[in-house]
C-alpha cells in the first residue's frame, strides 16, 4: 500500500479530510532477535480516539512507546505531527513536547508533591514561570477532580488518585496526543471508573488518543477505531461496532470471547 | 626564585621538620610546644635568620616521608636525627650541614639476663626502627658476626622501646644516645645497661635540600656558631657582654666589625642571636640531654679533646 | 508483666538459654568489677593535661577563639537546618544551601587564616587533634560526596567508554587499602605534581576524598538501580532532556534511598582518618601517640586509648542515631 | 525548530526517507563524539601526570625501574617463610605477601565464626545474650581498627606475662608477651598405629552414629537411656585403645620448650600477628555480625512462620530454613567484609608485622624506588581483592535462588 | 460452659459423639492494646470441616494463628486434640506436629526443591529416614496432582503448583487437623479451582479442617459448618444452607451481600 493513500485511507475512515497526525509505515522492532514488532502500519487522524487491544505479549505496549521513542524502531517510519521521528535529538524533543503519556503503573515522582508533579515538565521543558506553571496545575488537577491533593505527595494518594494525577502531568504540557498504556489496569475495581471518567471527558475536548486497554465498555463507547494486535502485527482494525459484533480473525474472536467473559 | 632563605624571610617564620617524639631531641609538651635538642637548633635558624627564636613552625615528620619533606619544599630545612651517609648525600638530593650530634648504634638489654657482649644475644629478639640505617646496620653486623636472631621491627620508635620495656624484646638497638635518653624515662632506668659495643658511626645533624648553597651556608654556620660560643665561653647569660670585645674574632661573631653577616644574607648580629635564643652548644646539650643522663663523650669541642671544631670565623 | 514471668520469658526459657544467660552472667561478673576498678584507679589526669593538644593540637592558644567561632557558626548553622527541616523556614531553602556552600571556603578562612591583620595565618601543620580529625570528616565528607556522585552516574551511564573508565576507577581504588592511598597522596603527589606544593592536610584530604568516593559511588548506585525504569520512562515521556531526569527526577530518589549507606560511609570515614596518625599527621589518634611518647605520661596508654576511642565512639554513635531518626523522618512523606 | 518539515501529509508520506538530521543532533554521532572526549580528557590527564611524574622523579634524582627486585635486601625481618637479610628485595616482598595472605585467610575464617554468632546472638531470644551481643557490636563497630590494633596490641599483648612466667594451658598453650605458642602434633612413621587410629575411629563413628539414630526415632521411653550406655562403654573402649596407642604412638605432640630467651617447637604465633589477628577478627565479627542479622531479618517472617508450623524447633528453623535463605542476603556485604578485612590487614605496620604493605614501606625507605613500590603494593592487594570477589561471586551464583 | 458440655454440643452438632478434637474456650488476644479475639469459644469435632469468614480485620487469620501457636492468646484455653496449649514448650511442639498448616502466601522454602520442602517435616521433626520420607512426599505430590515438578524449586512453579506444595508439605506431617488460611486469596483466578479441587479431596478423606476463605461455593460445598467472625467475636455460626440461606445478624447480612455480589 502507498503512503498517501494509507494516510487518506485513515483520514477518510475516521470521517475527517485533513493529514494524518500519526503515521506508521511498516515500523519494524527486535528486542535482541526477538522480533516484537513486525511491520505495522497505520495512520491516525487529529482528534481520532484509537484503542488498542490484544493478548498479552502481543507488542501493544512496544508499539506505542515508539510512538515517543521510548523504543527505537529499526525500520520502517514514523511520523509524529509532521516530525519525522529518527536519531535527531531535536525531533525527539519536539515530539515528546507533543505526545503525553501515562503509563499502567502511574510512574508518579514520590520525593514531588502532587503539584510539583504536574507542574515539573511546565517548568522545565517549557520554561514557564512557577506561578504560571502552578495556576496551570491547580487547573489541570481540578479538571481531573482532585484539586484538594496538591500538596500531598503521591504515595499519600489512592491508586485512582495517582493515576489522575499522572493524566494531568501529561495534560500539563499541553500535548496534541496522548498515549495511555493500560491506564487502569494497576487500579483496584472501584477506582477504575474515576479514572475512566477522566478520560472520557478528555475524549469529548477533541484530543487525539491512543489507548491500549481491555475496557471493552469505554472502548464501545469513546474509539473511533479499535486496533487489535497479535504477535506484533495489527491482525485487525475496525470501528467498535463492527469489531465486536463481527470480529472477521479467529484469534480475535477468541480474544474478544475471553474478555467478555471475564 | 630568591632560594629558601629569602623565602623564609619573607613568610617570617621557618619551617623546620622533626621528630614527632623523641625525649631529649624533640618533645610535643602538653601546652602545644615542641622541646629538646632538635627543636633548639630550628630555634636558633629562626633567630639568625629573623631575630625571633619563637618564629618556627615544627613539622612533625615519619622516617619514610622526611627527604621528601625536604625535597618538595614542605619543610626548610629537616633536623630529625637523621644519619649523614654517602648514598643520601649523594642519590638522594640532600646536602648535610655539620654534625650537631656524633652518635653510633649500641644496643640496651636488661641487667638480668647478664648479656655483656654481641655474642650473648644469639636467639634473641631485638627491637628496631623500620626503615633506618639502624635496621641494616643491626642486620649487617650480626650477619658478619653469625649470630642469629630475630628482628622486631616497628615503624614508631615509640613502640620500639614500648615493645622493649614491656618485655617484647630482649635488647633494643639503636643510637646511643637514645637509649641512654629512653632509658632515663623507663619506670627502672637501673634495670637496663647499654652494652660497651658500637656497631656504627651515626653523626648526627641538620639536612637541608642540595642546591640550594647560600641556605646551605647559613645552616652549617648557625651550627658553627653555638660551637664557638662555647669554645670562647660566650653564653646565654653573658652574651651581651661582648658586644665591646676586643677579640677580633668575637668582634666578628657578635657583628661589630666584619661584614659576616651581609655575606650569610643576614643581619649582622645573627650569632648573638643565635646565642640569646638558645645559647651555646653546651647549654643546648645540658639544657636538653643532660637531665636524660646522657655523657657528653664525644660532643665536647676539640679543645676538650671532643670532635665539635667551629671553623674559622673570618 | 511481672517481674518473674519476664525472666522466665526472656532468660530461662529453655535449657540451652538458662545455661546462656549464666554464662553471660559469669562473664559480666568476671569482666564488669574488672573495668570499673580500672576505671576508677586509671590516671585520667593524662587527659585532662593534654586536653588542649586533644582538641586542637598545637593551633596556637591566642587564636583558639577562631576555633569556637566556627564551631558555633556551624552549630548555628546545622539547628536552622532542622529548623528548616521541620518545615518551619525562618531562613528560606536556598539561602540554607547557600550558607552550606559557603561555610566549606568560610571555615578555611576562620580557620587558617590570611596573611597578618586580624586573621592571621594558622598553617594547617598546626591543626591537630580532635579540630583535624574533625576537618579531614566534615571535608571527606563535603568534596566526596559531589565526586561519588558523579563517579556513580559514570558507572551507570550507556556509553560504554565512560562507565568502563568509571568503573575501573572505582574498583582500583576500593581493591586497595585507604592506607596506601593516603601514602600516596602523602609521598607520590609531590613526585607526581612537582610543581604544586600541596599542603600536607589537603594531601591526606585528596586521599580520604578519593577513597571515600569509590564507595560512596558505589552506594548511590545501588540507590539508582533501585529506582524502577518507570521513572526514567515518565521522565523522558514528559521531554526532560538526561541531564534533567537525572537532576530532578532519579538523583533525588536515589540519593533518599540511600541515606543510611551514605552515612554508614560517613561513620567509616570519620573513623578511618584515624589513619592519618601513620602517615604522621597528628589528628586526634595522632596526639594521642604523641602524648603517649612524651615521658611525661609513660605508662598511660591505656588511659589515653581509651579516652580517644570513646571520642571516636560518642561521635559514630550521635552519627548514627543522627542517621536512624533521619531514615524514619524520610519514610514519612512515602507512607 | 522543524516546523518547515510540515508539509501536507501525502508530500510528506512521498518522501522516500527523510534526512536523520544533522550530525551534531544525532543520537548516535553525540554518542560516540562524547565517548571519544571523554577517553581523549582521560588520556590526557594521565598523559599529564606521566610527564609529571618523570620530571618530579628526575629533580629527586629517582629511576623508574624494578631492577632493586633482585638486589640484597640486607634488613632482617622477624617472621613468614624461610628469609635472610642476604636475600633479595623480591624475596622479602613475596614474604610479605605471603604474611598479609595468612593473616587476612585465618582472620576471614575466624570473623565469620565471631559474626555469625554475634549476629544470631543479637537475635536471640535471651534478653541478656542479645544485650551483650548488642554492646559487642556497638563499642567494636564504632572506634577505629588502628586504635584497636594498637589496644591489642600495646595493652594486652604486651603486657601478658613474660617468658618464663607464661600463661599456660598444660604443655598445650602458652601465652606470654612472645605471642602464643601451641603444640604441634608430628606424625610418625608407625603405620600399624595408624590403622589401629583410623579403624577404632571408625568403629566408634558408626556406633555413635547407630546410636543417634535410634535416639531420634524413639526419643521418649526407657531406650533413651540406651545411647550414655554406649557412650560410657565407647569411652572405656576408647581409654583402652588410647593406652594401646600410646606404646607405639601414631603421633607425638611437639611442645613448645623454653630454650634460652624464647620458647622453641610447636606453633608460634608472634604477639604482632596474634594482636593484628585478634584486632581484625573482632572488629571485622562485629560488622560480620551486622550483616548476618541483616540478612536473618530479610528472611521473610512467613519463612519462619511455616517453619514453625511444621513442627520444626528454633534451632532447626534457624539451621534449616533461615540461615540459608539469609545467606544470599548475606554474601555481598559479608565480600566487602572480607575485603576490608584483608585490606585493614596493611595496618600491621602499626604494630609491627611484617605484612606487605610493612615490608614494602621498607623497602620504599631502603630503595627510595617509591613509584614501582607502590605498584607492586597495590597491584598485589588489588590481585588479592579481586580474586576473592570472584570466589565469592562464584559462591554467590551457587546459593542464588532458582526464579522463574 | 463446663468444656465437656461443650464439648458435647459441638458433637452433637456435628453430628458425631465422640470428643472435640479442637476446644476453645473464651479465648482472648490483644495486639498491645488492641483487642483482637474478644472470647472466642467454639469445638469442632474429628472430622468436621469448618469454614470461617468475615470482613477484613475481623481476625480470622489471628484465631487460627493461636490454634497452633503461631500465636499466643492471653486468656482462655485452647485445647488442641487432647493437648492444652501453654507456655509449655512440650506442649507446643506436640500441637504442632498433630496441626497443618497452609498460609495465604504459601510460605514455601525457595531455597529447598518442591520434595525437599515436603520431606523437610518428616526427616528433620519426625527424624524419618530420607528415603522413607521421599517415598511419602512423592505420594503426596501425586496426590496434590503435581508428581513431576518434584525436582524444581518453588520460584519455577505457578500460584497454584506453589499452594498445592504448600499443602502437600503439611500433609507430609500427617496431622490430625489442618488449617487453612485464605488459601487461594493470593491466586489467579485459574488458579484457584486447582487449589481448591485439592481441598474438596481432602475433605472427603475424612480430615479435620478449618479453612479461612471467601470462596463461597467452596464453602457450601464442603463445610460442615460456617464460622462468621466480626471484630473478633463469632457472630454467627450456622450449617451452610442455614448460614447462606438465612443469616441471622445484620453485619452477616452485609457482609454476604458483598462478597455474592462480587
Ligand atoms: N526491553 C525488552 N527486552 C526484551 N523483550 C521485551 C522488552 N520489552 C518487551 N519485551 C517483549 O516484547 C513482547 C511484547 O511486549 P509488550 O510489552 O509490547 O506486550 P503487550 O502487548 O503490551 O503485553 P501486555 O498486555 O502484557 O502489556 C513481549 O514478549 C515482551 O516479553
Ligand atoms: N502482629 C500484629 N500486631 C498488631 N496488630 C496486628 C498484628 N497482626 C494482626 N493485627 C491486627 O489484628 C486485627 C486482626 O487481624 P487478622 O489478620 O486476624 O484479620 P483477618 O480477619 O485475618 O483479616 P484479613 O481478611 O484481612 O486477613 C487487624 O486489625 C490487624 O491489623
Ligand atoms: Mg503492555
Ligand atoms: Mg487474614
Amino acid at each position: 500500500m502507498n503512503p498517501s493513500t494509507a494516510a487518506q485511507a485513515a483520514g477518510a475512515r475516521a470521517g475527517k479530510t485533513e493529514e494524518p497526525i500519526i503515521l506508521c509505515q511498516d515500523v519494524h522492532k527486535w528486542f535482541g532477535s526477538f522480533h516484537v514488532l513486525k511491520g505495522v502500519s497505520t495512520t491516525v487522524a487529529r482528534g481520532e480516539k484509537v484503542v488498542i487491544c490484544g493478548p498479552s505479549g502481543s507488542g501493544k505496549s512496544t508499539f506505542i512507546r515508539t510512538l515517543n521513542r521510548l523504543e527505537e524502531h529499526q525500520r520502517g517510519r514514523i511520523v509524529v505531527d509532521g516530525i519525522e521521528l529518527t536519531g535527531d535529538l531535536k525531533n525527539v524533543e519536539a515530539i515528546r513536547r507533543d505526545v503525553g503519556m501515562v503509563f499502567q503503573e502511574f510512574n508518579l515522582f514520590p520525593h514531588l508533591t502532587v503539584l510539583q508533579n504536574v507542574t515539573l515538565g511546565p517548568a522545565w521543558v517549557k520554561r514557564q514561570r512557577r506561578e504560571e506553571a502552578e495556576v496551570l496545575g491547580r487547573e489541570l488537577l481540578e479538571r481531573v477532580g482532585i484539586p484538594e491533593q496538591a500538596h500531598k505527595y503521591p504515595g499519600q494518594l489512592s491508586g485512582g488518585q495517582q493515576q489522575r494525577v499522572a493524566i494531568a502531568r501529561a495534560l500539563a504540557m499541553q500535548p496534541r496526543i496522548m498515549l495511555f498504556d493500560e491506564p487502569t489496569s494497576a487500579l483496584d475495581p472501584e477506582m477504575i471508573k474515576e479514572v475512566l471518567d477522566v478520560m472520557r471527558e478528555l475524549a469529548h475536548t477533541g484530543m487525539t488518543m491512543l489507548v491500549v486497554t481491555h475496557e471493552m465498555g469505554f472502548a464501545r463507547e469513546v474509539a473511533d477505531r479499535i486496533l487489535f494486535f497479535d504477535q506484533g502485527e495489527i491482525v485487525e482494525e475496525n470501528e467498535p461496532e463492527a469489531f465486536f459484533e463481527g470480529p472477521r480473525h479467529e484469534r480475535t474472536k477468541l480474544f474478544l470471547s475471553q474478555i467478555l467473559h471475564h | 626564585q630568591g632560594g629558601i632563605l629569602q623565602k623564609v624571610k619573607d613568610r617570617g617564620r621557618l619551617v623546620c621538620g622533626v621528630n614527632g617524639g623523641l625525649p631529649g631531641f624533640s618533645n610535643l609538651e602538653s601546652d602545644g610546644s615542641w622541646t629538646g635538642f632538635d627543636a633548639d637548633y630550628c630555634r636558633a635558624i629562626a633567630a639568625a635568620v629573623l631575630g625571633d627564636r619563637a618564629a618556627v613552625e615544627f613539622v612533625p615528620l615519619t622516617a619514610a616521608e622526611r627527604f621528601v619533606a625536604l625535597q618538595t619544599g614542605e619543610v626548610d630545612v629537616l633536623i630529625r636525627n637523621t644519619t649523614w651517609t654517602l648514598i643520601r648525600d649523594t642519590q638522594v638530593g640532600v646536602d648535610f650541614a655539620p654534625t650537631t650530634f656524633y652518635d653510633g648504634q649500641g644496643f640496651m638489654v636488661r641487667k638480668s639476663e647478664g648479656v655483656t657482649d654481641l655474642d650473648q644475644l644469639a636467639g634473641a629478639s631485638i627491637c628496631v626502627t623500620s626503615g633506618t640505617t639502624t635496621e641494616l646496620n643491626l642486620a649487617d653486623t650480626m650477619r658478619a658476626r653469625g649470630i642469629d636472631f630475630t628482628p622486631v621491627v616497628f615503624e614508631e620508635i615509640d613502640t620500639v622501646y614500648n615493645a622493649y620495656e614491656q618485655g617484647r624484646c630482649d635488647a633494643v638497638t639503636s643510637d646511643k644516645s637514645q637509649l641512654a635518653a629512653r632509658r632515663s624515662v623507663f619506670a627502672n632506668p637501673d634495670d637496663h645497661v647499654i652494652l660497651e659495643a658500637t656497631i656504627s658511626k651515626e653523626p648526627l645533624g641538620p639536612v637541608t635540600v642540595h642546591g640550594d648553597n647560600a641556605w646551605h651556608d647559613l645552616v652549617t654556620w648557625v651550627v658553627f656558631a653555638t660551637f664557638f660560643a662555647e669554645e670562647h665561653g660566650i653564653t646565654q647569660a653573658n652574651v651581651d657582654s661582648f658586644a665591646g670585645t676586643e677579640n677580633p674574632e668575637i668582634a666578628r661573631f657578635v657583628g661589630t666589625t666584619g661584614n659576616m653577616g651581609e655575606l650569610l644574607g643576614v643581619r649582622p648580629d645573627w650569632g648573638v642571636q643565635v646565642v640569646k635564643a638558645v645559647g651555646n652548644y653546651g647549654e643546648v646539650f645540658d639544657r636538653n640531654l643532660a637531665p636524660l643522663g646522657l655523657p657528653r663523650g664525644a660532643n665536647k669541642p676539640w679543645t676538650e679533646g671532643g670532635l665539635l671544631y667551629a671553623m674559622p670565623f673570618r | 508483666m511481672t517481674a518473674v514471668a519476664w525472666a522466665r520469658k526472656s532468660l530461662f526459657d529453655g535449657p540451652f538459654n538458662t545455661a546462656l544467660t549464666f554464662l553471660s552472667l559469669g562473664l559480666l561478673t568476671w569482666a564488669v568489677p574488672r573495668l570499673v576498678r580500672w576505671t576508677l584507679g586509671a590516671r585520667w589526669e593524662v587527659v585532662a593535661a593534654n586536653l588542649r593538644l586533644f582538641a586542637v593540637g598545637t593551633y596556637p592558644a591566642d587564636q583558639l577563639w577562631r576555633v569556637g567561632l566556627e564551631l558555633a557558626a556551624l552549630a548555628a548553622l546545622i539547628l536552622a537546618s532542622l529548623w528548616a527541616w521541620r518545615g518551619n523556614h525562618p531562613l528560606g531553602r536556598r539561602v540554607l544551601v547557600a550558607l552550606w556552600v559557603l561555610s566549606v571556603p568560610g571555615t578555611v578562612l576562620v580557620l587558617r587564616g590570611v596573611g597578618d591583620g586580624a586573621l592571621p595565618m594558622v598553617r594547617t601543620t598546626q591543626w591537630g587533634g580532635l579540630l583535624l580529625t574533625l576537618v579531614l570528616a566534615a571535608g571527606g565528607i563535603v568534596l566526596s560526596f559531589p565526586f561519588g556522585v558523579l563517579l556513580a552516574l559514570g558507572r551507570q551511564s550507556r556509553l560504554p567508554v565512560v562507565s568502563g573508565v568509571c568503573t575501573l576507577f572505582i574498583e582500583v581504588v576500593r581493591g586497595v587499602p585507604l592506607i596506601t592511598v593516603l601514602f600516596m597522596a602523602q609521598v607520590m603527589v609531590p613526585v607526581f605534581l612537582p610543581d604544586f606544593r600541596i599542603d600536607k592536610v589537603v594531601r591526606a584530604l585528596m586521599g580520604i576524598t578519593v577513597f571515600t568516593a569509590a564507595y560512596l559511588a558505589e552506594d548511590i548506585r545501588g540507590g539508582l538501580q533501585s529506582i524502577p525504569r518507570g521513572q526514567y520512562e515518565a521522565a523522558a515521556a514528559l521531554g526532560l532532556s538526561g541531564p534533567q531526569a537525572v537532576a530532578l527526577v532519579i538523583l533525588p530518589q536515589a540519593l533518599r534511598a540511600v541515606i543510611p549507606a551514605i552515612v554508614g560511609q560517613f561513620i567509616s570515614l570519620f573513623k578511618d582518618t584515624s589513619l592519618v596518625a601513620v602517615i604522621g599527621l597528628q589528628d586526634l589518634l595522632g596526639i594521642a601517640r604523641s602524648v603517649i611518647a612524651n615521658p611525661r605520661w609513660l605508662g598511660l596508654q591505656p588511659e589515653v586509648y581509651v579516652f580517644a576511642a570513646g571520642v571516636y565512639a560518642l561521635f559514630c554513635s550521635v552519627l548514627s542515631r543522627a542517621s536512624q531518626r533521619l531514615e524514619r523522618r524520610l519514610g514519612v512523606g512515602e507512607r | 525548530m522543524e516546523r518547515e518539515l510540515r508539509g501536507s501529509g501525502a508530500a510528506l508520506a512521498s518522501r522516500s526517507r527523510a534526512a536523520p538530521g544533522p550530525w551534531w543532533r544525532n543520537e548516535r554521532a553525540l554518542r560516540v563524539l562524547f565517548q571519544v572526549l571523554f577517553l581523549a580528557a582521560v588520556a590526557l590527564a594521565a598523559g599529564a601526570l606521566y610527564a609529571n611524574m618523570l620530571r618530579g622523579l628526575d629533580r629527586l634524582g629517582l629511576t623508574l625501574n624494578v631492577g632493586f627486585l633482585d638486589q640484597e635486601a640486607g634488613f632482617g625481618i622477624s617472621e613468614g617463610i624461610a628469609y635472610a637479610p642476604s636475600d633479595t628485595y623480591g624475596r622479602a616482598f613475596v614474604l610479605g605477601a605471603v604474611n598479609t595472605l595468612r593473616v587476612s585467610g585465618l582472620g576471614i575464617a575466624m570473623a565469620t565464626v565471631l559474626g555469625l554468632v554475634a549476629g544470631v546472638a543479637r537475635l536471640s531470644g535471651n534478653w541478656l545474650v542479645r544485650q551483650l551481643s548488642g554492646l559487642y557490636v556497638e563499642v567494636f563497630r564504632n572506634t577505629p581498627v588502628l586504635l584497636q590494633l594498637l589496644f591489642w596490641y600495646a595493652a594486652v599483648m604486651l603486657s601478658m606475662p613474660p617468658v618464663r612466667r607464661s600463661l599456660h594451658l598444660g604443655d598445650l598453650i602458652f601465652i606470654t608477651q612472645r605471642g602464643v605458642y601451641l603444640a604441634r602434633a608430628h606424625a610418625t612413621g608407625s603405620s600399624l598405629s595408624w590403622l589401629a587410629l583410623v579403624g577404632g575411629a571408625a568403629l566408634m563413628g558408626t556406633a555413635v552414629g547407630g546410636l543417634t539414630r535410634m535416639l531420634r526415632e524413639e526419643p521418649r521411653g526407657p531406650w533413651r537411656y540406651l545411647p550414655w550406655m554406649g557412650a560410657l562403654l565407647g569411652a572405656a573402649a576408647g581409654w583402652a585403645l588410647a593406652r594401646w596407642l600410646l606404646a607405639a604412638p601414631p603421633l607425638v605432640l611437639e611442645v613448645p620448650r623454653l630454650q634460652g630467651f624464647n620458647f622453641r617447637g610447636g606453633i608460634h604465633g608472634s604477639p604482632e600477628f596474634t594482636a593484628l589477628l585478634l584486632g581484625l577478627v573482632v572488629y571485622t565479627g562485629a560488622f560480620i555480625a551486622e550483616v548476618v542479622r541483616a540478612g536473618v531479618l530479610a528472611v521473610g517472617k512467613g519463612q519462619r512462620e511455616a517453619a514453625e508450623a511444621l513442627g520444626l524447633s528454633r534451632f532447626q528453623v534457624m539451621r534449616v530454613v533461615i540461615l540459608p535463605q539469609a545467606l544470599r542476603v548475606i554474601i555481598p556485604p559479608l565480600t566487602s567484609q572480607y575485603l576490608n578485612l584483608a585490606k585493614n590487614s596493611s595496618l600491621a605496620i602499626a604494630i609491627g608485622f611484617p605484612d606487605l604493605f610493612n615490608v614494602g614501606n621498607t623497602m620504599l625507605n631502603q630503595t627510595g624506588q617509591s613509584i614501582p613500590v607502590f605498584g607492586l603494593i597495590m597491584a598485589s592487594y588489588l590481585a588479592m581483592s579481586l580474586f576473592t570477589s570472584l570466589l565469592m561471586n562464584l559462591y554467590n551464583r551457587r546459593v542464588k535462588l532458582v526464579e522463574r
